[in-house]
């Protein structure tokens, strides 16, 4: 019972990992994979953050009185990650505008049937 | 927060489901502040609920607002997830448990930033000071991500006067 | 909502409190939670939040298209210009050490540019993407 | 300044990017461009002439010293690499102009140069770097980029081959960093030399072949390793002639070089390959890879999704040497990233040219008809390249399965010398339709070459498809140094 409570934070990791993942393979609605897309990526987020916690421990802003601190490098990472992130997210919405517009749908199955229609 | 994820799943109105992310957004940046993440939880809540948001819904008013229902093999995707979640949980069985001060992330590197960055780089925010000094590096190309993304949405989203 | 004489006078308040904020979080990275990122979008946020009220081109007219379109190079070249200036005064790339009379102050100096060409990047970035979508959401209710 | 080359080997082309925006010229943009690009050859020439006397240094960025900074290391594994991809993109830079200028309109060519460059610093940064984190930010930079390169193609399925490539990578690029997380949480570092000296103690390796299937799920996702390349073929398909030509010959290629890194100096390859079937694994997806993907080439109408198939094949090729793990094999592969590199980058840079006379937005296999009359240089560079994808003696293509075969003979896998000799005899197939129809079949048109700066890039990188084949103190030396290198394993 000990070993799952200490790996709580892994399972919430999974769970969302798993949620966005399913998200995207599953929905043919390119705004909706984009947003697993977001879901999915934010499950690192915890990966890396959670161990670097320290109970009893404190945000890593040197102070007087402190003497614990959580690590600071996953949270440099994080940063990091996260802008990566929208940097991608807005790139997608900016191709899926310009799907909107070519193809007059978002839905996967019928942008690849108007595909198909352009190959006869 | 398992349950705003849920809901995302299962709700096909797109302008709700984009609701739903920027609260599960602001619940992850709790969560984030209860890790001591403040910079973190911050940035989260700015560009999760903010930028996102405001892109989402930007682009959700030039596409259009409902999924067409299309479920007819939700089977395999789901395996598939499950799949690489067993994965992952299989690997996360050995991993050291939260909090353990022995971990190796808490003994190897880290300590010399916590130990001696404000003595190096004379910045008492330690996650400032290996952003922007010690791995300053990755955000040079950081910022390079997000002027790609920039020039790029221009060259896609440009409107072409001479073509009307 | 251009017609609303609350929002309007709240925004034209909030305004220049949303951008003093911005430089707080930017300059005051050192010591509390912030950096240019953050900055970043929320000064882009007042400019946003100013064209939503009084519509795109008031926006337009507040921060011109082009200025956008220069800073978003600009932050990226002033970042790799403090890289490069720390290569020229003879240190290793993004060398800070060499950057100041002792290492501590150019640790400063260096952290100090990096971080405003971060700013100049993302607040340009993000206002760009806005001015984009919003820009082609207008058209296509013109045609 | 010369201790400062690999610094400048990326930051230049990452420089570059901006100042084009800024300058809005499309003029300045191929200038700048075209310059960058030499400069980064020479750079890379430099670089691998001093591993090759010196042998492998690293430059810490920053000045602070790894594993607390993030350092660039040069060694012979990526010297070769950088000097591949510099020395596609020299030929790439000047086609672009004419090339972007027919594709394109007026006020977005000087965007899609600047994506070039960016693109080009990620390829290079990924390939420099020395630290795993480091890696991914510039994975992305190339990744945005080259997603915003495909999606300018003319037509509008670019748009969704662009999203499906952007979807597949970014998963891709996410399963990369779940598995640096793992290995981060269980050694508390990310610089790679670090790494692979630290895994070694530890115990429970439970988390580290978890890593190791997150990395090669996530890399093989972006180099299209068979059964991950679904969006390849499309991408390629559809992309403008001058980010096909230079994606095909790089993106990829580079994708290997990241797995071939972690594989042999991170992870301890003796565990490694005795506790997973690794090796069978990835004998038996790369030789489904060529086989396979050959075979749907052979049906392909679509000229250009013929070749990228033909990718899809050829990356079988390289993945080879990982699951042959010998020295011949070895150097066959990544001798195979340069070789094939040019090759294909040869082929997609003269079917840009066919594709600017005809005009047309898309490709048939039928619309070549009467091409070896029409435009009977561009014709024959084509045959040369296509000989050299096939592996006849004499050509760069040839050196590739020559190693390859030995290295598998050395290893005692008869079945796939026999695989190697059918998916060559596959790609006879269909470089052959190619040639039937652009000889044989008479089709209209008046004699006109492509413009001759586009004529004279792809015809120099056909050409370096024969001078490999023969000389091959560049390539074959080059890998093979590489390949020795990666033997050593973890130092």
């Amino acid at each position: 019972m000990s070993a799952i409570a200490a790996h709580f934070s892994y399972w919430v990791t999974l769970f969302l990992m798993i949620a966005g993942l399913y998200i995207i393979i599953a929905r043919g609605n390119l705004m909706k994979k984009l947003i697993g897309l977001a879901v999915f990526q934010t499950s690192v987020y915890l990966l890396y953050i959670a161990p670097g916690k320290l109970v009893g421990g404190t945000a890593p802003i040197v102070a007087e009185g402190f003497a614990t601190y959580s690590n600071p490098l996953p949270h440099v990472l994080i940063l990091t990650a996260i802008v990566v992130g929208v940097a991608t997210l807005a790139l997608g919405l900016a191709i899926t505008v310009r799907i909107r517009e070519a193809y007059g749908s978002i839905e996967e199955d019928e942008i690849l049937e108007r595909d198909r229609a352009d190959e006869r | 927060m398992a349950v705003t994820v849920v809901a995302m799943v299962l709700q096909r109105n797109l302008f709700s489901v984009v609701v739903l992310f920027s609260i599960y957004s602001f619940l992850m940046a709790t969560v984030l502040v209860a890790l001591d993440a403040v910079d973190v939880a911050m940035t989260e809540a700015a560009v999760g609920a903010g930028v996102s948001t405001v892109l989402l819904l930007g682009a959700l008013h030039l596409t259009g607002g409902t999924e067409a229902k299309r479920l007819e093999r939700p089977l395999l995707p789901l395996v598939l997830s499950i799949a690489v979640g067993a994965v992952l949980a299989y690997g996360s069985l050995g991993l050291p448990g939260f909090s353990d001060p022995l971990a190796p992330i808490h003994t190897h590197v880290a300590p010399r930033y916590l130990n001696e960055g404000p003595r190096e780089t004379g910045v008492p925010n330690i996650v400032s000071a290996v952003l922007a000094s010690y791995r300053g590096y990755d955000t040079l190309g950081e910022t390079v991500v997000v002027f790609t993304a920039g020039a790029g949405v221009i060259a896609l989203l440009r409107r072409r006067r001479n073509k009307k | 909502m251009k017609d609303d004489i609350i929002l309007r006078v709240v925004a034209k308040l909030l305004m220049p409190f949303m951008l003093l904020f911005a430089l707080y979080v930017q300059f005051h990275a050192d010591f509390g939670p912030g950096g240019g990122f953050q900055a970043g979008v929320i000064a882009a946020a007042a400019i946003v939040f100013y064209a939503l009220i009084f519509g795109l081109r008031a926006g337009l007219r507040l921060v011109a298209e082009w200025v956008v379109e220069k800073m978003l190079a600009a932050g990226v070249l002033v970042f790799a210009g403090v890289g490069l200036a720390g290569l020229l005064l003879g240190g290793n790339y993004l060398d800070y050490f060499v950057l100041g009379a002792d290492p501590v102050s150019g640790q400063h100096r260096g952290i100090f540019w990096v971080e405003v060409g971060v700013l100049l990047t993302v607040a340009g970035v993000m206002l760009k993407l806005f001015y984009m979508f919003a820009g082609r959401a207008r058209d296509a209710g013109d045609e | 300044m010369l201790e400062h080359l690999p610094a400048l080997q990326v930051v230049l082309p990452l420089v570059a990017a901006p100042l084009i925006v800024l300058a809005r010229s499309t003029r300045f943009a191929w200038l700048a461009t075209t310059a960058v690009s030499y400069a980064c050859l020479v750079i890379a020439a430099l670089l691998a002439s001093r591993v090759a006397s010196g042998g492998a240094f690293s430059y810490a960025l920053g000045s602070w010293e790894p594993p607390w900074g993030i350092e660039y290391r040069v060694d012979a594994l990526s010297a070769f690499v950088l000097v591949a991809v510099s020395l596609t993109a020299s030929f790439v830079a000047p086609y672009a102009r004419r090339s972007i200028a027919a594709e394109l309109e007026p006020d977005r060519q000087y965007l899609m140069y600047a994506m070039y460059c960016l693109c080009l610093a990620g390829l290079l940064g990924i390939t420099i770097t020395g630290d795993a984190f480091n890696l991914f930010v510039f994975l992305e930079i190339s990744s945005l980029a080259s997603y915003v390169l495909i999606a300018l193609g003319r037509r509008r399925q670019a748009l969704f081959a662009a999203y499906q490539y952007m979807l597949m990578g970014t998963v891709g690029a996410t399963f990369y960093v779940i598995g640096v997380g793992l290995l981060y949480l269980v050694t508390g570092t990310l610089n790679l030399a670090d790494l692979a000296d630290r895994l070694r103690g530890v115990e429970d390796l439970r988390p580290v072949l978890t890593a190791l299937a997150f990395i090669t799920v996530g890399i093989g996702l972006k180099l299209a390793l068979f059964p991950l390349h679904q969006w390849l073929p499309n991408a390629y398909a559809y992309a403008p002639s001058m980010a096909t030509a230079f994606l095909a010959a790089t993106a990829t290629k580079v994708s290997v070089y990241v797995l071939l890194r972690f594989y042999f100096t991170v992870f301890d390859p003796a565990a490694l390959f005795e506790r997973l079937p690794t090796r069978e694994t990835f004998l038996a997806l790369s030789v489904a890879a060529m086989i396979v993907a050959s075979l749907v080439a052979v049906f392909e109408e679509d000229v250009k999704r013929l070749f990228a198939w033909s990718s899809v094949g050829q990356i079988g090729y390289i993945t080879l040497g990982i699951g042959l793990e010998n020295q011949p094999a070895l150097t066959g592969s990544i001798a195979h990233l340069l070789n094939h590199g040019v090759t294909k980058g040869a082929i997609f840079l003269l079917l840009g040219g066919v594709a600017l006379r005809s005009g047309a937005v898309s490709m048939t296999v039928g619309s070549l008809a009467g091409l070896g009359r029409r435009m009977p240089l561009t014709a024959f560079g084509l045959v040369i390249a296509g000989l050299s994808l096939v592996g006849v003696p004499g050509t760069a293509g040839f050196v590739t399965k020559w190693y390859l075969i030995v290295g598998a003979i050395e290893r005692g896998a008869w079945w796939v010398v026999v695989a190697i000799l059918l998916s060559s005899l596959i790609a006879v197939a269909y470089v052959w339709r190619i040639v039937e129809v652009a000889y044989l079949r008479a089709g209209q048109g008046a004699r006109l070459e492509a413009p001759v700066g586009m004529l004279a890039a792809g015809l120099a990188m056909a050409g370096l498809c024969v001078y490999f084949g023969f000389f091959t103190s560049i390539n074959v030396a080059g890998a093979s140094d590489a390949a020795s290198f990666l033997l050593r394993g973890p130092q």
